[in-house]
């Protein structure tokens, strides 16, 4: 594919690796063959359990042996001029190389920080282990590099613990630990998945940067096309273990040629809401009115800490309306607050103070039993579908129990109503006893909306319900939503932190921010004149194909 | 809350993309729990031992030739024989008989003391955990109080003073091992009470018994199983150092804790009648410790992913 | 911890290092405690220090406060009496009184104090400290429970219980400094025995006045240190449930013929434990030996085992105030259909004497006639005349012993002996020691086990305790002649014969009665190192100190 | 900090409250007084020994008598041992009690993380099992089945050790520590194991790999720290529970322990006595517990500035 192999660092040749489990041995990667020289940056792109990870991980020993079996490979390794095949060498050969002349950056920095360790002791550890470096050399070198990656008085932070600094942080951190023994192979799995856009933009800036600067292979494993289209020279399309298409990123982009490739970049939500049959009209009364609201969370156990931190306000003073037939966006990042606003609405977070209005009914000052009725009326989605659905129950188990908690179904005349539900959002009348998980992302999505729309209800708060899924399925699941809420006439608070999606869904918007409602209105024009700096900034950080 | 994508990330790496074959009937947590035991080999023999203990014990009465208190002074202890398998004790009385009345005094005592920790301890724990805030803070704070009690102390005491009734005997362990259990299962039930299904339910408007019936009790049973095997073992230890300080069971009834503790001050001269009845008490908790940590590995909610 | 240390890994290798070198100083302790040969009866010998397991802690080693064996143990080394035992014989022979005359009513008794009598502290002992310790034996607070010990001489008793407060009319008196002169209410043949009775121990009057009141419980006299005594060895060293040392006094007049330079008693109240502590070489002397153990050192050790009979009997109580039990006959029959040697062969296995009297055989010559024989026919009828023919009907008895395994066994096997022999159905019950005492005292029982330990080698001390008031008798069997015969007819008595006479009609009526079922005369049983000289056996198992000594030959 | 541990403190209060009243009332419930004795104790010498202790008067007063000596720490005399007061014996029984507790611990320590986290590095595999279950060994042989047998092998058979004893002869201490530590090692074995096995499967594991460093460093560095958190939390009541569960091992080997004196003062009914000790194991299990709480923050940086009140 690429010209020029005599500089490759790395040149991977029919790579195959399976997995040995239960139910036999199932193949992870299939025939993988790809290279990088010095200075590109090469994309694997791949939905999950594409194999993207494991095919890295595989060339620097990382995989659990068994159950992983590398099949056949070579995986030809250049540095200084010596080759060596990674697969069939040593582990000692190999520790020799991890973290010296390959480095890795893992996807969240949340838990790959050891929390018992001061990051400066974890960033001289590669020194101290491969360059013998003295503490005191390493120290300084970490230093310096922690200043190069951007974080301020490095001296000081140097004896900090992982959890004394943000997401953002950390994976600066993360980098700087991957460069300091200036590696010629840098992997870098979905490096930027578990931040927010903005600072998304802002990691992705740095690695381009440092990139450049030390003129290293990178490569760069992600699900996101658009992540991807802003930093890769060269990308390799992944599904089931197989390349099914490697090339410059433009022409990938461009014209692609594969199937899978295309269906990709169509389901990567963009361009505006798709005109609708019936459009809200702006002067319906609003079906659910917030004014006001304000959520605080008490912090601390009472009594047992020293200083019991003060609380913190989730969600300050924010009043909208939802009209009938309408979906509301709500957009921010995380900690903004949208999730708990969400909850707040439907009452599983008692509000401190504030409104919440069903119908013109206030709902706040409602006992749980006197809300039972309403809650028929409104329902949540919710963001993960593994956490969302409880494993001891069946589908048909988890879709009957509002049916018949609701008496909207008696044990008779259950089942046929849990078909239908199961119709409505596409799952086979055969999957109706098995348990969430042996269905995937997907289905399980599908199950927890069918759970929500059960009760018939009006009004339904879907909590970044796509986030959690691949984009083709992602795609799908938002083709699903759209077709229900036409179908059973709902109207829907859409939280997510991604913005295409919300403008692909929403007829209109809110932009959260540190628990405010900061800026509000009809999608298009917003995204066309945003006016806050906060939602402009959003808004450029957005990646683009 | 790390974002989802993890577990898919996860799922790349330490296992493969499971290709989703539609069987009509579904596989339950419980039936992969059980594939997963059937895998462990030593589990499996634990639970086969134990399954085997307590049917020969519940049999015993039928399947023993001798009396439990038939001697035969003039015999005296005697070594394993054919007319007695395990051999006699200083009585004459044949060992194996012993033993296996013996068993089912222990294993009573194992499993009621047991069932009696784990029905105040689900119940309370589950409560505290689920109610939260200030009556959970209350409960517990109770809890640790009765923490503090020397607990083995007062057992001692119970059982001087009021004399060895077995009946207590059963109460009083019980009421010392449900407080871990309630410590356990609140912990779980916190964890649970995140979880996003407990706010689907409450967002479909079930009420506190009902969340907790169908949706927490159900998920704790993993842990609590598993901490019910291992407690059994304790439980019947703690028997068996009462009957050392003659604090155990009322002779002529025995438990194996009884008969380990004669079995020792004759050793030397009888050594069979301290090595059998030990090998049964060693072997039961053996069975019973395998068994728990297999169980363990088998319901550990994150392996149940693959 | 973590925190202070800049490196925040530090501080855990610390913790590394901390426990590796745990593990080397644990590592050379045990090097170094492996294979020294060295063990307390081969030091033992050279620096003549005796090693003995004492059976248990004792709880003071005040003479007029204590009344365990282990004390006694003790306490024989620091005080003496007016009187000693000879270790063979048992006959008085003199101690703090080195003569005695005996007036020709037999009432008044005059000791003549040795000149050369010390304290520990060079005091001299005089008569005035054998009166004052005396008087202070009987102070009703001090709570003696051997106070009864003194009731043969005049008006004690009445003083003891609070009846008269005035010393001066209790028969002791202390003619001059080392002329004592006692009175008694009755001729009193085995007075002389009571004053080798530690009760009857003189104390050091200053010490305890220093530490306390003279009738105070519990004072710091008796610690090391504090202690003084006026026997052959002193107190050294006395750790709470670990060790108690006495070392040889150098004021005691007797001192160059004391041959052991030091005791030391250990609290071994587990057996098992101390049976083995004696196979390591830890101990000289045991206090006992598990049954089992006996038959194994009979075959491979005989010449360290020592067993000889005990002035004790071990015998069943049996509450006459139950209907059923009330009948003499039911009684008989019980204790006619029980086969003691066979308890004994295979039960208690140390070759005790089977018991068909109360007063234990050869009790200074006195034996009584066997009450019954063994023989279940009989026993079968007496069962039939008293209306249970074939044990048909026969009320549930409950048989009380403390929890004991050697007490369960013997209950066990006769429980089974009554079954088979008389086909009557007797219920074990058994309950710790203080809860058995408190039903036994407060009659709340049936049959229950008992044993009982001569005070003074007298019948005396085994059969006054059957009169109808006797604090010990807990049977509610009473009877008139033998009330007579004990308390009256036998002191009168002018010579040994009529005297003996008199307690074998007693004991005929006691056993025709059988209010209890002797089982068997007890054994002392104890193993002894063969380099442990002069401590021959005696049915008191009363060891003189003074003549013991440590020798390879 | 200090506040939380104050706050513990204060909780402290009303439970050992608790401990002693029921306590206290438990035995003189109990069958058979004090002074009880096979041979007959005249009753004047009764009375006058009950008017010595004031077991004369009504109950209510003996409680609020005794709840006044306490709070002037006084635990009052010994029933059974009339030379010695209560204090007096806990100061002669706790050190040895501690000490020996103290050995075991660190017997228990080292033998039970070392084979749990061996069993770690390969779960379900020989390097598993083999270690795992001879240190459940220590759990499934009672310690009063345990002692007798390490006296037989190392005291009489082999003669390294001695038999009994404590502080009188060197090395007499090592047989009663190892048995005792039995039971624990095995618990500490399992939790070290299982602690392990969680740190382990931790993505920051994963990066220690990725940094190429040797397994036994990954191991000890990044791996131990954690893994042992469930360790320390449990030792502080571990050893509270090896206190006042050593009596079995002290009753065996002769130890002039507390636990020791605690039994047989139950079964002599030496009502102070038992007082005495149950109130002060009450309380060195709350302090246990309390520290264990600390050490586990301090351990866990996170925790650490929580507690602090620093930011989280």
């Amino acid at each position: 594919m690429s010209e020029d192999t005599g500089q490759n660092v790395l040149s991977v040749d029919d790579l195959s690796i399976s997995f040995k489990t239960r139910d036999g041995s199932s193949k992870a990667v299939d025939a993988v063959n790809f290279h990088i020289a010095r200075g590109e940056t090469l994309a694997i792109v791949g939905e999950s359990g594409s194999g993207k990870s494991v095919t890295c991980y595989s060339l620097l020993g990382l995989i659990p042996q068994p159950p992983g079996v590398i099949e056949s490979g070579v995986a030809q390794f250049t540095s200084q001029g010596q080759q060596r095949d990674l697969l069939r060498s040593d582990k000692q050969a190999l520790r020799s190389l991890l973290g010296n002349k390959i480095a890795l950056i893992f996807q969240d920095p949340m838990t790959c920080l050891n929390p018992y360790l001061t990051i400066g002791e974890q960033l001289i550890e590669p020194l101290c282990q491969h360059k013998n470096h003295t503490r005191e050399q390493a120290r300084n070198r970490a230093i310096e590099l922690l200043q190069e990656v951007g974080i301020k008085n490095a001296e000081a932070r140097f004896t900090s613990y992982p959890h004394e600094f943000s997401g953002g942080m950390r994976q600066r951190v993360m980098i700087a630990m991957a460069l300091i023994t200036e590696p010629e192979l840098l992997i870098a799995d979905e490096p930027t998945t578990a931040l927010d856009v903005t600072i998304q933009a802002q990691i992705l800036d740095l690695l381009d940067k440092l990139k450049k600067q030390r003129n290293i292979a990178l490569i760069f494993i992600s699900h996101d096309l658009s992540v991807v289209a802003s930093i890769a020279d060269r990308v390799a399309v992944m599904r089931a273990g197989k390349i099914v298409e490697a090339g410059k990123t433009q022409q990938i982009f461009k014209q692609p040629r594969h199937a899978y490739t295309q269906q990709l970049l169509a389901s990567v939500p963009s361009g505006a809401k798709p005109a609708q049959a019936c459009q809200p009209n702006p002067q319906a009364p609003a079906l659910l009115k917030i004014e006001h609201l304000k959520t605080v969370f008490e912090q601390g156990k009472a009594g047992l800490f020293s200083a019991r931190p003060a609380p913190t306000i989730a969600v300050n003073d924010v009043s909208f309306e939802l009209r009938h037939h309408e979906i509301l966006g709500l957009v921010g990042e995380s900690g903004s607050g949208k999730s708990t606003l969400g909850r707040s609405v439907i009452q599983l977070i008692k509000p401190t103070a504030g409104r919440v209005q069903l119908d013109g009914q206030e709902l706040t000052q409602l006992s749980s039993k006197q809300l039972k009725p309403l809650r028929q009326r409104m329902q949540m989605i919710f963001q993960d579908p593994y956490a969302s659905l409880n494993p001891r129950m069946t589908v048909f188990d988890t879709l009957a129990e509002p049916l018949l908690y609701h008496r909207i179904a008696t044990r008779k005349n259950v089942t046929p109503r849990v078909l239908a539900l199961m119709d409505d959002v596409g799952l086979a009348h055969a999957a109706i006893r098995k348990y969430p998980h042996e269905f995937s992302g997907g289905q399980r999505q599908r199950i927890a909306i069918g759970r929500a729309i059960a009760t018939k209800p009006e009004v339904i708060i879907a909590d970044e319900p796509v986030s959690a899924l691949d984009v083709t399925i992602q795609a799908q699941i938002l083709e699903l939503i759209l077709a229900l809420v036409e179908r059973h006439n709902l109207s829907m608070l859409f939280i997510s932190h991604d913005l295409s999606v919300v403008r692909t869904i929403a007829d209109r918007v809110l932009v959260m921010h540190q628990g405010q409602v900061i800026e509000r209105g009809d999608t298009e024009t917003l995204w066309a004149a945003p006016q806050e700096s906060y939602t402009q900034s959003l808004l450029a950080a957005v990646p683009h194909l | 809350m790390s974002s989802p994508e993890i577990n898919s990330t996860q799922q790349d790496i330490d296992t493969p993309p499971t290709p989703l074959a539609p069987a009509e009937k579904g596989s339950s947590l419980w039936r992969d729990a059980w594939h997963r035991l059937q895998k462990n080999k030593m589990a499996l023999l634990g639970l086969v031992v134990m399954v085997a203990m307590c049917i020969i014990a519940l049999l015993t009465p039928w399947i023993t030739v001798y009396g439990y208190e038939e001697q035969n002074l003039l015999l005296g202890a005697s070594p394993p024989s054919a007319a007695h398998w395990l051999g006699t004790d200083t009585l004459g009385r044949d060992l194996l008989t012993r033993i296996l009345y013996g068993s089912r005094i222990s294993l009573a005592v194992g499993f009621i003391a047991t069932a009696v920790a784990l029905l105040i301890g689900v119940i309370y724990g589950t409560v505290a955990g689920y109610m939260g805030g200030r009556i959970d803070a209350a409960m517990m704070r109770l809890v640790d109080i009765l923490y503090a009690l020397p607990f083995m102390i007062f057992i001692i005491l119970l059982m001087v003073i009021f004399g060895r009734n077995i009946l207590l005997l059963f109460l009083a362990i019980g009421a010392v091992e449900w407080l871990t259990m309630a410590r356990i299962v609140r912990g779980q039930v916190q964890s649970l009470r995140q979880q996003e299904f407990v706010e689907a339910a409450v967002s479909i408007g079930l009420g506190p018994w009902a969340i907790i019936r169908r949706h927490l009790i159900p998920n704790t049973l993993g842990p609590v199983i598993v901490y019910t095997t291992l407690t059994i073992p304790s439980v019947m230890l703690l028997e068996s150092f009462l009957s050392f300080l003659g604090l155990g069971i009322q002779p002529p009834q025995s438990s194996w804790g009884l008969l380990i503790s004669y079995g020792v001050e004759t050793m030397e001269e009888y050594p069979w009648l301290l090595i059998f009845p030990g090998l049964a008490l060693s072997l039961t908790l053996f069975a019973l410790n395998f068994l728990g940590d297999g169980l363990r590995d088998a319901l550990d909610p994150r392996a149940s992913k693959d | 911890m973590a925190s202070c240390s800049p490196v925040p890994t530090s501080n855990f290798s610390h913790r590394l290092r901390f426990l590796s070198n745990l593990f080397c100083v644990i590592s050379c302790l045990l090097l170094f405690a492996c294979g020294n040969g060295e063990n307390n009866v081969s030091t033992g010998l050279a620096s003549q220090t005796l090693h003995w397991g004492n059976g248990a802690e004792p709880q003071e080693l005040d003479p007029h406060i204590v009344t365990g064996i282990p004390e006694h143990h003790i306490i024989v080394g620091l005080l003496e009496g007016l009187v000693l035992k000879d270790p063979q014989t048992l006959e008085p022979i003199p101690g703090m009184a080195q003569s005695w005359d005996i007036s020709d009513d037999a009432k008044t008794y005059t000791f003549h104090i040795r000149a050369n009598a010390r304290w520990s502290n060079g005091d001299p002992v005089t008569s005035a400290d054998f009166v004052w310790s005396w008087w202070r034996a009987l102070q009703p607070a001090l709570g003696n429970q051997y106070a009864y010990m003194y009731y043969p001489i005049v008006n004690a008793e009445a003083y003891a219980t609070g009846e008269i407060d005035d010393f001066s009319q209790v028969g002791v008196k202390a003619i001059d400094a080392n002329t004592l002169q006692v009175t008694l209410a009755n001729p009193t043949p085995y007075f002389l025995q009571l004053l080798d009775h530690y009760s009857m121990f003189p104390v050091h009057r200053p010490t305890i006045e220093k530490f306390g009141g003279p009738a105070e419980r519990g004072t710091r006299w008796t610690r090391a240190g504090n202690f003084v005594g006026n026997g052959p060895f002193t107190l050294k060293q006395w750790d709470l449930n670990r060790l108690v040392m006495i070392e040889k006094s150098p004021t005691y007049y007797d001192a160059d013929k004391v041959r052991l330079h030091a005791i030391r008693f250990y609290p071994t109240e587990n057996v098992s434990t101390e049976e083995r502590m004696f196979r390591a070489g830890q101990l000289h002397v045991t206090g006992s030996l598990p049954a089992d153990k006996i038959a194994v050192y009979k075959k491979t050790n005989p010449q360290a085992l020592r067993i000889s009979p005990y002035l004790g009997t071990y015998f069943y109580r049996i509450n006459t105030k139950i209907a059923h039990l009330a009948d003499k006959r039911i009684r008989r029959a019980l204790a006619m259909a029980i086969n003691r040697q066979q308890i004994i062969d295979t039960v208690t296995k140390g070759g005790q004497m089977p018991a068909f009297s109360f007063t234990p055989p050869n009790t200074l010559g006195y034996t009584a006639e066997n009450g019954f024989t063994e023989d279940i026919q009989a026993a079968k009828a007496l069962l039939a005349e008293a209306g249970y023919a074939n044990g048909e009907g026969f009320p549930p008895t409950d048989l009380l012993y403390n929890s004991n395994e050697g007490h369960r066994k013997l209950a066990v096997a006769i429980q089974q002996m009554w079954k088979k022999n008389l086909n009557v159905d007797i219920t074990l019950n058994n309950q710790d020691w203080k809860v058995y005492l408190d039903s036994v005292t407060t009659g709340n029982f049936e049959i229950s086990r008992a044993g009982w330990i001569g005070d003074y080698v007298d019948p005396n001390t085994f059969l006054d305790m059957w009169l109808t008031d006797g604090g010990n008798n807990r049977t509610g069997w009473h009877d008139d002649e033998y009330d007579q015969l004990i308390s009256e007819a036998a002191p009168a008595a002018k010579v040994r014969a009529q005297r003996y006479a008199h307690f074998r009609r007693a004991e005929a009526i006691l056993m025709d009665a059988m209010p209890i079922i002797p089982i068997f005369t007890y054994n002392s049983t104890h193993l002894i190192h063969p380099h442990v000289k002069g401590m021959p056996s005696n049915i008191l198992d009363y060891a003189s100190y003074k003549q013991i000594y440590l020798s390879e030959d | 900090m200090a506040r939380f541990i104050f706050m513990r403190l204060l909780q402290a209060i009303p439970v050992l409250l608790v401990v002693i009243t029921v306590t206290f009332f438990l035995v003189r419930l109990a069958p058979g007084g004090p002074f009880s004795a096979e041979k007959a104790v005249p009753p004047e010498v009764l009375k006058a020994l009950e008017a010595r202790y004031h077991l004369d008067q009504p109950v209510v007063n003996q409680y609020l008598s005794y709840l006044g000596d306490l709070a002037r720490g006084d635990f009052g005399p010994s029933f059974k041992y009339p030379g010695r007061s209560v204090n007096e014996m806990i100061a002669a029984g706790l050190p040895a009690t501690t000490e020996l507790g103290l050995y075991a611990m660190c017997f228990a320590l080292l033998i039970g993380a070392s084979a749990g986290v061996i069993a770690a590095l390969k779960p379900n595999s020989a390097q598993d099992y083999i270690p795992m279950s001879t240190a459940m060994l220590g759990i499934c042989l009672p310690s009063f089945l345990l002692g007798p047998l390490f006296m037989l092998v190392f005291g009489v058979w082999l003669e390294w050790l001695p038999v009994s004893g404590w502080g009188d002869i060197p090395g007499d201490k090592i047989l009663p520590a190892l048995t005792l530590a039995s039971g624990y090692t095995a618990y500490i074995a399992r939790l070290s194991r299982g602690g392990m096995l969680e740190v382990m499967s931790q993505d920051y594991i994963r990066t220690a790999r990725a940094k190429g460093l040797p397994e036994w460093k990954v191991v000890l560095k990044h791996g131990l720290r954690g893994g042992m958190i469930p360790v320390i939390a449990f030792i502080g009541p571990a050893f509270a529970g090896l206190l006042s569960g050593s009596f079995v091992v002290e009753t065996i080997f002769q130890i002039p322990g507390l636990g020791r004196f605690y039994v047989q003062a139950a079964f002599n009914r030496d009502y102070t006595m038992i007082m005495g000790t149950t109130v002060l194991f009450a309380t060195l299990i709350i302090f246990f517990n309390l520290l264990a709480d600390i050490v586990a923050v301090w351990l866990n940086p996170r925790l650490r500035d929580l507690y602090r009140g620093k930011g989280a």
